[in-house]
């Protein structure tokens, strides 16, 4: 079981690795988008200090979202899903193994780069650090439930906009309370509460999103 | 042993047949017959477990396939319209994580001469996406070459694309799969000369009848 | 200019960090390049050495 | 590069003479970036007397300024090579736009990095959303895309003209961007920050200037120069002439 | 010629009326991305109306973006566009067609509702009207631009976010204007000037951005 | 009359073919043969001026067809591996569209009775999504019994996923298409039994030594 974990994941790095810009595109996409709010606001630093918080985790979630696409689909379109259902492993498991490459190739680099995007909004060091903590405990909440989305809207045609409909008012609890620790940090009202919120969200996606995608995949094949 | 007990598919308004019954003994092959669109695919999706019949039931050693999934899984290889491979990944890739997948080892020797088998290996360091139709397909099928102890070969139409050599290779694998005790079911709209104790046939166009008069 | 000694030529006015942080930044971006190009180039040609001795191995079969 | 290039286009367009003639230049544009490099440093450190409102961080501006310079001089080259490459269909032209970009993308990266770097001490931030610094960004964002794009695609062909086509609407869309961000950045913002505060320029702080970016721009040519000789050797490896000559070095 | 442009309209269109949802989809998007953003920023209505017209705008652009995904990869991998290299019409022509379709699907209903959401945001009424205005001119753009860039990355694995990465700096100069005509009206200065400049934009784009699509398709098929 | 020369194809490290020539003119039909992977998907695109070979060129009429490349595109239909349908639509619709695009009158009577010919006039109606592969594959052949005055028609495994009954229709359609002075190129694994009064030859396998070498 675990070394069919095991390969999934390693197919999916590889295939990710292949395509090299993958996870580069995903990081410099979200680049983008944040950059793109300056530009659509206005230069004001104040103004774009408040805003900050919500910006960056709103530009991680549609990163995050953007990139549902490739989780099933691919493997829909060329067959190895079908495969996959008869590999004779739990399904479970495989769908676990994707998530997770998911997460490794569109959250963790966003972690990993949000400070330097918060430095440009001008950010206090503090709040940097929060940021970066509720990211690390909220994007793989995101990769766990956009997997359920993405699977949900397998083999729908137009479904790039479909997944963006249904997983993003899932999503939005992680926004408030990811984004409000960030607030909450730089108004100096502490953050624990929100990111122990955050953290009970992931414990529940943890135990509950893999096998609703499991189901969702099984019958999106019917 | 697989047994089929009053199988019947419907798609959409039309019934594409009903009343299916067959068995499949250890050594026998099973040719799926019928016109185009007379429901090939869907039966022998149902016979993979991917899609539930509309009625009816199929029993593997006696019991039926929806109780034990995964261990009814590991007993078929499927292999389809499409060729699953992955564009990205080389020949050699896509074969190794097939069979880790499949719980076969995966070491690259024995993938090498499965690809090999199927007049493939030079290709093994390319990209799938850069292969022609009929090396897709060989690729594909080399997973055939690596799994003669998996009883059960389910495969959809596996002769398409191939030219002549590698349709003369296929079938020899198949008849000493057979040989060695094994079930192949396929699809297959040319003739088929495989070595077999029991060719065995169901025909579509027979099941169909309220289909045949609409 | 007369910078007197090294803490002084270091600190660049209490600017050390910054100017310093410019230079530094480039210089190693810029070797970081020509490490590049030298190991692509090696690369290469290592690469194309293996093809071709594959290449007549296979020629001469 | 753009001079050997031009000069004789006719036969130096042809990777086979082009290859030979870019590993005799190279060293040489090698060697003049050195020494223009080193003199800039000597003048912009031990020559340059230090600026009366800014103090010593001013002499970030030695490698600020060129290569801001650089990072937009050189997507002009590169967007005139694809253009003649998807034109004309010269193979050369479209390795040396692939070549070109990583030093292009190398010394943006640079010039935002010094220029944040000067940011903190003068204006007290790492970065405003100010035109030029803004419109820097962007040219980042567009080197980064023509290389991912590059890098995407498999077909050696097929990835030349796409970045082409890409590198072209690019530097159509250059002079708008500039244009817009500081049109933008004007309306909106009060007298805040502006280069305009920036040092009027002694002649020395302009000679070091001068000297820094003509290293930078022999510098340029020469990672150019290696790079295109690279990329010749991969592309052209089925060819008898690469065979030949990666014969005789081995 | 004209009639080929009909034929390429018709389908895209019967196709979108098919898939029913694709319009909406596009729609629910984009206010469901406007309405994160309070969200995430915090209830405050004069930031909020100061955000307004960059929120807005900025969902747009996202929202094309998205759906730039479904304008030529569907056709790409079902062979349809193979065939219409080989209709024997000028492939600009068809090119015109689809990027018009593409408009009607996913720009104009943008137009429409966006009135709707910038009274969320407390807009006086002359900014909305300018909102109006100056997506309707603007959003054309973005199609037009984005259509050269999902041609190039036709075919191209992890296009969905190579596109974005492509497109959006391209974006820029319309977002700046967009957003700026409308904040510009909401400051008391008119915005004439934006507008005018972002029919300049379109002009332009009318121009250019069709050809070069075809010649990046054409490059695409080889 | 289409006629090439020298024509060269390179695709990676591997020359396909090269040095190929041939002329085709009215009422002949070229087979391209070889094995999998020798080209002919290749050959076949090049043809279309979908893609540009490495070296020499392409005359239709005497006139090279990079240089009028929509009025060459006017004179002939090309099916590829793919059938160029869109799912969402309905045979009938698909087939109309093509139809237009290629620059025929679309009414619905003839396109039923295109349809009809490959007997899938009762899919007419249903979205291509849920046809069967072959019947798929029919439609797409539909084009051809609406295209008599197109006079070259370029076909990659044209039976590929068709029954026999399907086969002998499509082998009728070509017949007539040649009797009337039409050209056909395809490629096909199977045996063709086409009545033309001359059926060429290709085949890259001998065409390519430098490769078989490799
Ligand atoms: C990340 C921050 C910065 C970026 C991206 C940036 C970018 C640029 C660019 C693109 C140019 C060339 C423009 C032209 O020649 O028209 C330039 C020139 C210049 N920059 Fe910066 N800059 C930054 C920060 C600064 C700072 C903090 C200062 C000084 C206070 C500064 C001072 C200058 C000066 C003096 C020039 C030369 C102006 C001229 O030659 O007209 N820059 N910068
Ligand atoms: N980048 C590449 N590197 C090496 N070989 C390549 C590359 N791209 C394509 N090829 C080879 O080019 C050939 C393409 O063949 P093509 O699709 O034309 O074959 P075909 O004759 O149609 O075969 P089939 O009968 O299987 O359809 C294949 O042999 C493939 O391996
Ligand atoms: N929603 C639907 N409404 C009506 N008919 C449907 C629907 N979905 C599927 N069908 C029909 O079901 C059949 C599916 O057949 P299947 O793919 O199993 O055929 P097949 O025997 O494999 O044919 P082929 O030889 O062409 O591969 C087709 O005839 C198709 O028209
Ligand atoms: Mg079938
Ligand atoms: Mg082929």
């Amino acid at each position: 079981m675990i070394r069919a974990l095991g390969w999934v994941l390693r197919r999916d790095l590889l295939l990710a690795f292949r395509r090299r810009g993958d996870v580069v595109n995903a990081l410099v996409f979200f680049v983008i988008v944040v950059s793109l709010f300056p530009l659509g606001v206005g230069p004001e630093a104040s103004q774009l200090r408040n805003m900050a918080p919500g910006v960056l985790w709103v530009a991680a979630l549609l990163a995050c979202m953007l990139s549902l696409a490739r989780l099933f689909a691919p493997d829909h379109q060329d067959g190895t899903l079908e495969q996959m259902l008869l590999a004779g492993e739990p399904l479970v498991v495989l769908v676990m193994g994707k998530v997770l490459s998911h997460w490794l190739m569109s959250g963790l680099p966003l972690v990993l780069i949000a400070p330097l995007l918060g430095l440009q909004f001008d950010l206090p060091a503090d709040a940097l650090v929060v940021l970066c903590v509720s990211l690390l405990i909220g994007t793989p909440v995101l990769s766990l439930i956009g997997a359920v989305g993405a699977a949900l809207t397998l083999g729908v045609r137009g479904s790039g906009v479909l997944v963006a409909l249904l997983v993003l008012p899932l999503f939005v609890p992680v926004l408030i309370f990811g984004a409000g620790s960030v607030g909450a940090t730089a108004a100096g009202t502490g953050a624990e509460a929100h990111l122990l919120l955050l953290g009970g969200f992931l414990a529940l996606a943890l135990v509950l999103a893999p096998w609703a995608s499991a189901a969702a995949l099984r019958i999106a094949m019917e | 042993m697989l047994e089929a007990r009053r199988l019947e598919c419907t798609r959409g308004d039309r019934r594409l047949f009903s009343d299916l019954s067959f068995s499949l003994n250890g050594g026998q092959l099973l040719r799926v017959a019928g016109a185009n669109g007379s429901g090939k695919t869907s039966l022998l999706r149902i016979m993979c477990g991917l899609v539930s019949p509309s009625a009816g039931e199929l029993r593997w050693q006696g019991r039926p396939i929806r109780a034990e999934r995964e261990e009814y899984s590991r007993n078929l290889v499927f292999i389809g319209h499409l060729n699953a491979l992955k564009d990205d990944l080389t020949a050699l890739e896509n074969l190794q994580i097939a069979a880790a997948l499949g719980g076969m080892p995966a070491d690259s020797g024995r993938m090498l001469s499965g690809l090999d088998r199927f007049g493939v290996a030079h290709c093994a360091e390319l990209p799938a996406k850069v292969l022609s139709q009929g090396q897709r397909r060989r690729v594909a099928l080399a997973r055939l070459a690596l799994t003669p102890a998996v009883p059960l070969w389910i495969l959809d139409e596996p002769f398409s694309a191939l030219d002549v050599g590698a349709v003369v290779e296929l079938e020899r694998l198949l008849a000493s799969h057979l040989a060695s005790g094994g079930m192949v079911v396929l699809t297959t709209h040319q003739e088929v000369q495989v070595v077999a104790h029991a060719i065995l046939r169901v025909d579509l166009d027979l099941h169909s009848a309220a289909l045949q008069a609409a | 200019m007369n910078w007197g000694n090294w803490q002084n030529f270091l600190a660049m006015g209490g600017y050390g960090l910054y100017v310093w942080g410019s230079y530094a930044v480039t210089l190693i971006v810029l070797i970081a390049e020509i490490v590049a190009l030298v190991t692509r180039r090696r690369g290469v040609i290592e690469h194309l050495a293996k093809y071709y001795a594959a290449r007549r191995r296979n020629d001469e079969t | 590069m753009s001079k050997s290039g031009k000069f004789s286009l006719y036969y130096f367009s042809s990777p086979q003479s082009f290859y030979p003639l870019a590993g005799a230049l190279q060293p040489w544009f090698a060697a003049l970036a050195a020494v223009l490099c080193a003199a800039g440093l000597y003048i912009s450190f031990f020559v340059a007397p230090t600026d009366a409102q800014q103090g010593e961080s001013y002499r970030i501006i030695f490698i600020h300024v060129p290569a801001a310079w650089m990072s937009m001089f050189l997507y002009l080259v590169m967007g005139f090579w694809s253009g003649v490459g998807l034109v004309l269909n010269t193979r050369l032209s479209s390795m040396v736009a692939t070549a070109l970009a990583p030093t292009g993308a190398l010394f943006t990266f640079i010039a935002l990095w010094t220029g944040a770097l000067w940011g903190k001490p003068t204006w007290g931030t790492w970065w405003v959303w100010d035109a030029r610094l803004t419109s820097e960004l962007i040219l980042l964002f567009l080197y980064i895309g023509f290389m991912a794009l590059q890098a995407a695609i498999d077909d050696q062909r097929r990835a030349d003209k796409a970045g082409a086509v890409l590198a072209l609407v690019g530097v159509i869309n250059i002079p708008i961007i500039y244009f817009s961000v500081q049109w933008w950045s004007t309306l909106h913002q009060g007298a805040s920050v502006s280069m305009k505060s920036a040092p009027t320029m002694a002649a020395t702080m302009l000679l070091g200037m001068l000297i820094m970016a003509l290293g930078f721009w022999m510098y340029s040519i020469a990672a150019t120069l290696a790079r295109v000789r690279c990329v010749i050797l991969e592309r052209e490896r089925h060819t008898d002439w690469v065979a030949a000559e990666i014969g005789g070095q081995k």
